[in-house]
């Protein structure tokens, strides 16, 4: 453990400055005038990116072994033998997660002035994202796992906010409820991880825990320790089976979604499962959950996304099944593919959220694919960019998303199996086509607008230029990872090799590389195929009757994929009805008859013998003589017979 | 201002009596004056409180500015005050909500303004008295006297139903307390069989130990005075009534208070009097605990009344902070504590803003609201902070102490932990929904009069939000001084368990975190 | 020649009247005649008492009986005129105002 | 045979000696002057002699005792007490008898009478003393409670109540000749040592002339202090009683009565008493419960008090199975306490009756629960003293009332009558309901244009009512000093 120096020091400004932004813009926001929030909201997540690039070239001026780095803020939550300091920790996989969070984040901040410029509630805006970044960096470099909790929740909270933003929208309102309560649902996994975490280890920093997790933990222990905080993972990230709130969670503002709901946020659970790889690694049983979860998700929501026609749901359900690869990643022994992948997809999918907001805007707030078309020649710089976008999600070589995908495509291979390659080979077909089918029902074809919609709103540069920085990360981003197969140095998987201990098996061989090449290929070859048949389906005149009459033939299955594979219905029924209706009985039944009822009963009897005892009192002397005489006989019988 | 020579205690007790005895005696002209001089009283404790906390000794265990005299020597009956980590937060919660209740009803008392401040300050003079009593007999004293002030707070302002809200009150927490005072009487008794000498005096009456027959009904009268005061599920239903029948938000709030002492109560002598009870029946009480945690969530969920449905949050909560007694260790005990901090703060500014809403609104029915936020974006952002705070997201208050509370019930049993974590979600789920159904969705014609908050109301939100803030980033204030106490208490209860040689399980937990200097200092 | 305690089998007796009778008749005079059996009674219970033990106390407790129940009978009848001035009716049964 | 006249000690008897007189003094006055102010002046300044003459006896010993009388702490305390009593009766009577149109020349001797049967009542040696004494005071009270004689209630319970009585009178007369009977005395020493010779209560139950001997007389004993189920006449009465006369009854006449039955019980029949202790636990719990019950729902204020007053009694009897010093300290507490609260009680219902009232119930007096919506904003100083008795009644910490029912029932509990502590306790959560339960009407929020009423009730009412209520509080806050003299009362007791 190294102790903060020279601008390491100033590490707890990454976060503090989004922080000072949020504030700023909640106490003063709505005070000052448009044109100060976004320069302080920007600015402030600037100078965080700027900070950390800096950082970031310090970090690598390190040699490897001092590449940990703690910065302890102060004791946060000390009680007996527990303690919970905020400390922030910088090692290789946080600083890969707060240049890329401080810089997708800057971006998408400028993009939201163009989007959201009309806004009424503009200022209020920029302190939720403010407020969601810090909330995001603190999680990256969180240095014990309770400090990592205050992001995790503090991201969850601004993501509730932001889905809830248009609050006139009930749909809005229930999104971020369900958006809320369902990775709640995951949390309480992982706070029970947490604890069990700091019962097995007395404490909880990282620094501590994951090294002597080996010597600590007995099998069962891990296994248990792992799970939970992945049922952390599974809620935050969407994976099956609470992967039902991020399609609702398209009621945000677009850039929202791109930020919170594509790039960030969702990821934070593969970042979790990453940052407690070493326990993870203990647990075999964990890890192929981890792969299986993963594994189903991805396929889950692709074939969701097949049939879906809503814009921001099919993009949100690739994030979805993308997340899925990235588990799977995880899952397989391959963490720096993972973050990998994280990084890639954070790109891509940010264009391509922003992308869809643009044409979003341009058309009204029109977000149903079947009524859009022929965009290409209105937004030209969107058309290009979300090409960009989309063909770097598809996998086509050469493009970020087909180095990292590849990366995973591969460890699962040599990990996972025949079996699993195949399935996910099949899945990254999928990708391609929903894609595209997206792509080329928005830009290509025949208009199919609204008809209320005259003229098409043009993006403004504020929006255009962070489109175009994006897509250019979006196509070179994956160079930071050229496997040695294609003889790069895949530099990601070596920066982050510290925190991520060798595995028992080796991957990576000289035999590999020719292994590798063909996975690669077919994997691209199954892209292309997905891009054509997307074409075929939805551009080229031959196929337009197809897509229809595929549904006629496949209706079930297609009613099926539409639906969701039913998952939100029989959550409604089984969990949200049930519960419910435990709720009314205890309060019909319990509360308000049996506890009121003998509350009020004994009241009713005392005051009902109040009605009744003052009868005795007739009013009538020889009456109370009686009672008298009585008395007396009843108190010398008393007498007589004790 | 260098307050340790002063009976800064009888002070912090007597000036708000005074307070209400001039309100009520001298036939003022106007109400403004006597509101006035209530909030000048409510100030000057608050600011005397303040004192006593920053003169505070954070290092010591025992009783601080402790004050004896006696008070009827025949009984044995000692006026006898003291301060330690744990009563001194409850000290200053309470001195800060009656401050703040009384400026939230500034506007919103219609009649007789002045005699309700008159209410509120003896009902501050009361609740710091139970918490600042280290004689039994006293804080009985104070224990009882707290219900005229609420009896009448409820029944001369309250709603439609009042009558009913305080026969309820009245039957449950007299019927409670009562009992208790048979116990107290026994427990007197049987310390004097034991020394020769009578005394009220906690500090002695927790030496005794009581016979095995007494045992039981002894503790279960403690246990049911105690359990109706916080309210403890079955023993609840009158805090809905009581709540949702007082239309001053600010008389809300002091019930919140009022509801402390339960817990309070638990700490300062279920716990030490009666170890032996609590240890062997402690399984019992956290079943009881955490089913109430479940059980007030589950109702909160189906209320229409927003008022109702924060007092059966209320409920829920009390059952974490029961809980947390009740797993007989450090985190537990620290937790509960800043819980009812945290409750306090979060609860009763969500009680002060409903009251903003029914000001304008004139209706608790949530289904009569909806799209409140587009009328009242600044009311929106501050009651989304204090619900969310209530959720529990870390950085807020409440999180503090539920984590501490889960943490230690999770050390003593995996099941605690997992019962009482579950419910967070419920929490989360029905405390949201509320806020949605009154804040989001399209606003109906009608809220269209309703106006944002005021400068006063800005101000009287804002000064419970800076300390939800900071003691959810800060807890560390209110533990260091908090640690000393409850680890004494611990202890104390411990080493009377080992007296009786009763096998000590439940409380190995705590043995191993409480360090060896610390029974030293408790020992001074 | 009946024996102390024949006499007090006829104050227990007297004694028994009188509260009889008082429970069963309605007027007021007559309720108070009763109470006179009743305190008779008890006097001669005091008398054969006295015989019994051969102190005087009794018969002096006797005397002051007497001339306590004619005070008491005195007021009692300025009350009943009172009464009958009143309501015109010595039925105590009708004096049913003050009830419940 | 020899006949002895005991020796009378004039100076130990002279506060006795001069309330009789003053008594007397006072009908003469009424004779001469026919000025009811003349005979009120005269008899508080024979109360105010006899006060300071027994104020000077106190704390001396046993100054006297023969067998008709004994003079001694635990008299001399009673009789400090009954005279406070009387002159707390006459202050609040005195505008009440002039707004009421009851003749005060007859009304404030008989006071005087009753007091004087109060006081020889305590400090009775002998059966026929007690009797004798017992009927003075009852005989008192027969005409005192029909003063009104121009109000048909004040007549009919004076009716009711001289009927009942005389009838219990009888019971008590011949319950006496039975004990008489068995033991061959009436002095309460010689029977003690008669009664102690015997060997223990065993033989006592071979006694069964003196069983229903005592049987008996607690008939005539529990109808004065109105124990249940000999209290059927106390509602009634109360309510058709001038006011202050209620406070006089539930107060004075109740003490008295007490303070007899305990000296019985602690020194004739101290063998008998622990047959008692069951039929008494029976009987407090009856007096506690149906007092309370009753009073739940009761719409007239006075007739709320004296159902309330039964239950008191219950409360007291609690103490009195304790048969302890400590249940005896607390009862005599307890008596002190209930005379404040009970008269300040009354007093706060008298002072609010307005002049000239009427010839029907209730007119021109206060009586119903809906007289009393809002008083608090109309009468502040009544409404004020009536809640701090009605806290103090319902036993709410810093009132006498809290101090006094701890006394009572830490006796029972220390004697190990736990459960009849609980019932006790429970009783008293009951009676909340109605204690605070009028004082929560008395200060209901005026509605805006409630009709404004001048306040009513003389100065010095007011200021009489305004020490009892100081003097509650004060009681309540700092018991210690009477607690003191009550020790001193005690001890003398014992020491017989």
């Amino acid at each position: 453990m190294v102790e903060a120096t020279g601008l390491f020091s100033k590490l707890w400004l990454v976060p503090a400055l989004p922080l000072a932004g949020a504030l700023f813009n909640c106490l003063l926001g709505r005070q000052v005038s448009n044109f100060v929030v976004s320069i302080v909201a920007c600015g402030s997540i600037g100078l965080a990116a700027v900070l950390s690039l800096l950082l970031f070239n310090s970090f690598l001026k390190l040699p490897v072994e001092q590449r940990h780095i703690e910065l302890c803020m102060y004791n946060w939550i000390p009680s007996g033998d527990f303690s919970a300091p905020i400390d922030l920790l910088l090692d290789p996989l946080s600083m890969v997660m707060i240049t890329m969070v401080s810089g997708v984040s800057f971006l998408i901040h400028v993009y939201s002035v163009g989007y959201m410029s009309r806004d009424e509630s503009f200022a209020r805006y920029f302190f939720y994202l403010n407020l969601f970044v810090f909330f995001m960096l603190l999680l990256v470099l969180a240095g014990n796992f309770l400090v990592l909790y205050i992001g995790w929740e503090g991201v969850g909270t601004c993501s509730y906010l932001l889905i809830s933003f248009l609050y006139h929208k009930q749909s809005a309102a229930r999104a971020g409820l369900k958006a809320f309560v369902v990775t709640r649902f995951g949390d309480f996994f992982f706070t029970l991880g947490i604890m069990l975490v700091f019962v097995q280890f007395k404490s909880i920093y990282f620094g501590e825990v994951l090294p002597r997790a080996h010597e600590v933990l007995t099998p069962v222990m891990a296994t248990w320790i792992a799970l939970l905080i992945f049922g952390g993972a599974v809620g935050k990230s969407a994976q099956v089976p609470l992967h039902t709130w991020l399609p609702d969670a398209m009621e945000a503002p677009t850039p929202v979604s791109a930020l919170i709901h594509a790039a960030t946020m969702v990821t934070a659970g593969v970042y979790l499962v990453a940052r407690c790889y070493p326990i993870f690694q203990l647990s075999p049983t964990a890890m192929s959950t981890v792969a299986v979860i993963g594994l189903l998700t991805a396929v889950i929501s692709a074939t969701i996304a097949l049939v879906n026609n809503d814009i921001k749901r099919i993009l949100a359900y690739s994030t979805v099944s993308q997340l899925g690869h990235m588990f799977i990643g995880l899952g397989v022994g391959a963490p720096a593919a993972a973050i990998f992948h994280l990084l890639t997809h954070a790109f891509a999918k940010a264009l391509l959220f922003l992308g869809a907001g643009a044409v979003i805007h341009a058309l009204h707030e029109e977000m149903d694919i079947r009524r859009m078309g022929a965009l290409k020649g209105h937004i030209p710089a969107t058309f290009w960019t979300f090409l960009v976008g989309a063909l770097a999600m598809a996998g086509i070589p050469g493009l970020a998303g087909f180095f990292s995908k590849d990366a995973i495509l591969e460890a699962s291979f040599t990990n996972g199996g025949v079996l699993l390659w195949l399935i996910m080979v099949v899945t990254a077909g999928l990708t391609a086509f929903y894609c595209f089918r997206l792509f080329f029902n928005a830009f290509l074809g025949e208009k199919r607008w609204d008809p209320h919609v005259e003229e098409v709103h043009h993006p403004a540069p504020v929006m255009t230029i962070p489109l175009m920085l994006l897509a250019v990360l979006a196509a070179v981003g994956g160079y930071m990872g050229v496997p040695h197969a294609l003889g790069g140095a895949d530099r990601i998987s070596s920066f982050l090799a510290p925190v991520f201990p060798p595995a028992h098996h080796t991957d990576g061989g000289g035999d590999s590389s020719r292994l590798g090449i063909m996975l690669m290929t077919v994997s691209s070859m199954v892209a292309m195929l997905g891009i054509i048949l997307a074409y075929y389906f939805y551009v080229s005149p031959e196929g337009r009757e197809a897509p229809g009459r595929l549904r006629q033939t496949l209706s079930g299955v297609y009613d099926f994929l539409s639906n969701g594979w039913y998952f939100d219905k029989i959550y409604q029924v089984v969990f949200v009805d049930r519960f419910m209706g435990a709720a009314n009985f205890f309060w019909q039944a319990v509360d308000t008859s049996v506890l009121d009822m003998t509350v009020r009963g004994l009241a009713g009897l005392v005051l009902g013998g109040g009605e009744i005892v003052p009868r005795l009192q007739t009013g009538l002397v020889r009456w109370y003589a009686l009672f008298m005489v009585a008395g007396a006989v009843v108190i010398m019988g008393y007498l007589y017979i004790f | 201002m260098d307050i340790t020579h002063w009976p800064v205690l009888s002070i912090l007790i007597l000036l708000p009596a005074i307070g209400a005895g001039l309100i009520f005696l001298i036939p003022w002209a106007d109400d403004f004056f006597p509101r006035v001089l209530a909030l000048l009283v409510a100030g000057v404790n608050l600011l005397l409180s303040l004192a006593l906390f920053r003169a505070f000794n954070p290092a010591s265990a025992g009783m601080q500015f402790a004050e004896r005299r006696d008070w009827i020597p025949d009984l044995g009956a000692g006026y006898s005050l003291g301060v330690d980590g744990i009563s001194l937060f409850m000290v200053l919660i309470t001195t800060f909500m009656v401050f703040l209740a009384l400026l939230s009803s500034w506007g919103e008392v219609e009649r007789r303004p002045g005699l309700f401040s008159g209410f509120i300050l003896l009902m501050e003079a009361g609740l710091l008295g139970i918490f600042l009593s280290m004689d039994l007999l006293l804080f009985y004293v104070f224990w009882e006297i707290m219900l005229v002030p609420m009896y009448f707070l409820i029944g001369l302002w309250g709603g439609e139903n009042r009558r009913y809200a305080t026969i309820k009150l009245i039957i449950y927490t007299m019927g409670g307390s009562l009992l208790m005072l048979v116990a107290i009487l026994s427990l007197y008794f049987f310390h004097h069989a034991q020394t020769g000498t009578y005394t009220f005096d906690i500090v002695q009456l927790y030496e005794t130990s009581i016979p095995a027959y007494a045992l039981l009904p002894m503790g279960f009268a403690f246990f049911v005075a105690f359990a109706v005061k916080s309210p403890l599920v079955p023993f609840h239903t009158w805090l809905p009534d009581a709540h949702a029948e007082a239309p001053i938000s600010g008389a809300v709030d002091i019930t919140g208070l009022l509801i402390k002492t339960g817990a309070y109560a638990f700490l300062r002598f279920f716990l030490p009097l009666f170890p032996d009870f609590s240890a062997s029946y402690a399984p019992l009480v956290v079943m009881l605990a955490l089913l109430a945690n479940l059980y007030g969530a589950l109702i909160a969920t189906v209320q229409d009344d927003i008022k109702r449905l924060i007092a059966y949050s209320s409920v829920s909560h009390v059952g974490l902070i029961i809980l947390g007694i009740f797993v007989l260790n450090l985190q537990g005990i620290e937790g509960a504590i800043l819980m009812m901090v945290s409750i306090a703060l979060s609860s009763g500014a969500l009680f002060i803003i409903v009251g903003m809403l029914h000001k304008r609104s004139r209706t608790k029915d949530i289904s009569q609201m909806g799209g409140v936020w587009r009328d009242m974006p600044l009311m929106g952002g501050f009651f989304m902070f204090f619900t969310l705070a209530s959720v529990g997201i870390p950085g807020l208050s409440n999180f503090v102490g539920e984590f501490l509370i889960f943490l230690g019930a999770f050390r003593v049993n995996v099941i605690y932990g997992v019962a009482a974590s579950f419910v967070v979600v419920l929490t989360a789920a029905y405390l949201l929904w509320m806020f949605w159904r009154v804040m989001f969705g399209p606003a109906p014609e009608r809220t269209r009069t309703w106006y944002d908050l005021s400068f006063m109301e800005t101000v009287t939100l804002t000064i419970p939000a800076i300390l939800v803030v900071l003691i959810g980033v800060y807890p560390k204030i209110l533990l260091d001084r908090i640690e000393p106490s409850a680890s004494a208490l611990l202890v104390r209860a411990e080493k009377k368990l080992a007296q009786k040689e009763i096998p000590k399980n439940r409380l190995s937990v705590a043995s191993c975190q409480i360090t060896e200097d610390r029974e030293l200092k408790t020992e001074k | 020649m009946l024996a102390a305690d024949q006499y007090l089998m006829v104050g227990v007796v007297l004694f028994g009247i009188g509260v009889i009778g008082f429970l069963t008749r309605r007027n007021v005079i007559v309720l108070l005649m009763c109470i006179e059996l009743m305190i008779n009674g008890a006097g001669l219970a005091f008398v054969s008492f006295c015989r019994q033990t051969g102190s005087l106390d009794g018969q002096v407790f006797v005397l002051f009986a007497m001339v306590i129940a004619a005070v008491e009978i005195a007021v009692a009848l300025s009350i009943v005129l009172l009464v009958f001035r009143n309501r015109a009716t010595l039925d105590v049964d009708e004096m049913e105002v003050l009830k419940w | 045979m020899e006949i002895t006249f005991p020796a009378v000690n004039i100076d130990s008897t002279m506060p006795q000696l001069i309330v009789a007189l003053f008594a007397i003094l006072a009908l003469l006055v009424e004779v001469f002057s026919r000025s009811p102010r003349m005979v009120f002046a005269t008899c508080l300044v024979g109360l105010h002699i006899a006060l300071i003459r027994s104020l000077m006896q106190w704390g001396r010993g046993i100054p006297y005792e023969s067998s008709l009388l004994a003079v001694d702490g635990y008299t001399t305390f009673f009789n400090i007490l009954f005279i406070l009593i009387a002159m707390i009766t006459m202050a609040i009577s005195l505008s009440y008898v002039e707004n009421t149109r009851v003749d005060g020349g007859k009304y404030y001797p008989l006071v005087l009478f009753a007091t004087l049967g109060m006081m020889l009542l305590v400090s009775s040696m002998d059966l026929l003393m007690m009797f004798l004494s017992l009927e003075l005071l009852s005989i008192s009270m027969y005409m005192l409670v029909g003063s009104q004689r121009d109000k048909w209630v004040s007549t009919e319970a004076a009716i009711k109540y001289i009927l009942t009585g005389a009838f219990a009178s009888g019971f008590l007369l011949f319950g006496i000749a039975l004990v008489y009977g068995a033991t061959g005395t009436i002095s309460f020493s010689k029977m003690e040592s008669i009664l102690g010779g015997l060997g223990g209560a065993g033989a006592i139950h071979e006694l069964p002339l003196l069983q229903i001997g005592i049987a008996l007389m607690m008939v005539g004993l529990g109808f004065k202090i109105a124990m249940v189920p000999f209290h059927m006449w106390a509602p009634d009465v109360y309510e058709g009683a001038p006011t202050p006369i209620t406070g006089l009854l539930s107060t004075g006449s109740k003490i008295a009565v007490i303070a007899l039955i305990l000296r019985l019980f602690n020194n004739p029949f101290i063998q008998v008493s622990s047959q008692w202790v069951g039929i008494l636990w029976v009987l407090a719990v009856l007096s506690m419960t149906l007092g309370n019950v009753a009073a739940l729902l009761q719409k007239n204020v006075k007739r709320m008090l004296a159902y309330s007053s039964i239950a008191h009694v219950g409360y007291l009897l609690v103490a009195f199975i304790a048969l302890s010093t400590r249940g005896m300290e607390a009862i005599l507490l307890y008596s002190a306490f209930y005379a404040v609260m009970g008269l300040a009680a009354f007093g706060c219902i008298a002072s609010l009756t307005r002049a000239g009232g009427g010839t029907t119930a209730g007119e021109g007096e206060r009586l119903k629960a809906e007289d009393y919506t809002s008083l608090g904003y109309t009468q502040p100083v009544q409404a004020a003293i009536l809640s701090i008795c009605l806290l103090s009644l319902a036993g709410i910490p810093l009132t006498a009332g809290f101090i006094g029912k701890l006394y009572l029932f830490g006796a029972a509990v220390n004697a190990g009558f736990v459960g009849l502590a609980v019932i006790a306790v429970l009783n008293s959560a009951v009676s909340l309901y109605y204690y605070l339960g009028l004082m929560l009407r008395m200060y209901a929020l005026p509605g805006r244009f409630a009709p404004m009423e001048e306040p009513v009730g003389s100065l010095f009412g007011k200021l009489v009512l305004l020490v009892l209520g100081v003097t509650i509080i004060a009681l309540g806050i700092y018991p210690t000093p009477l607690v003191g003299v009550i020790k001193g009362a005690v001890t003398a007791l014992s020491a017989l």
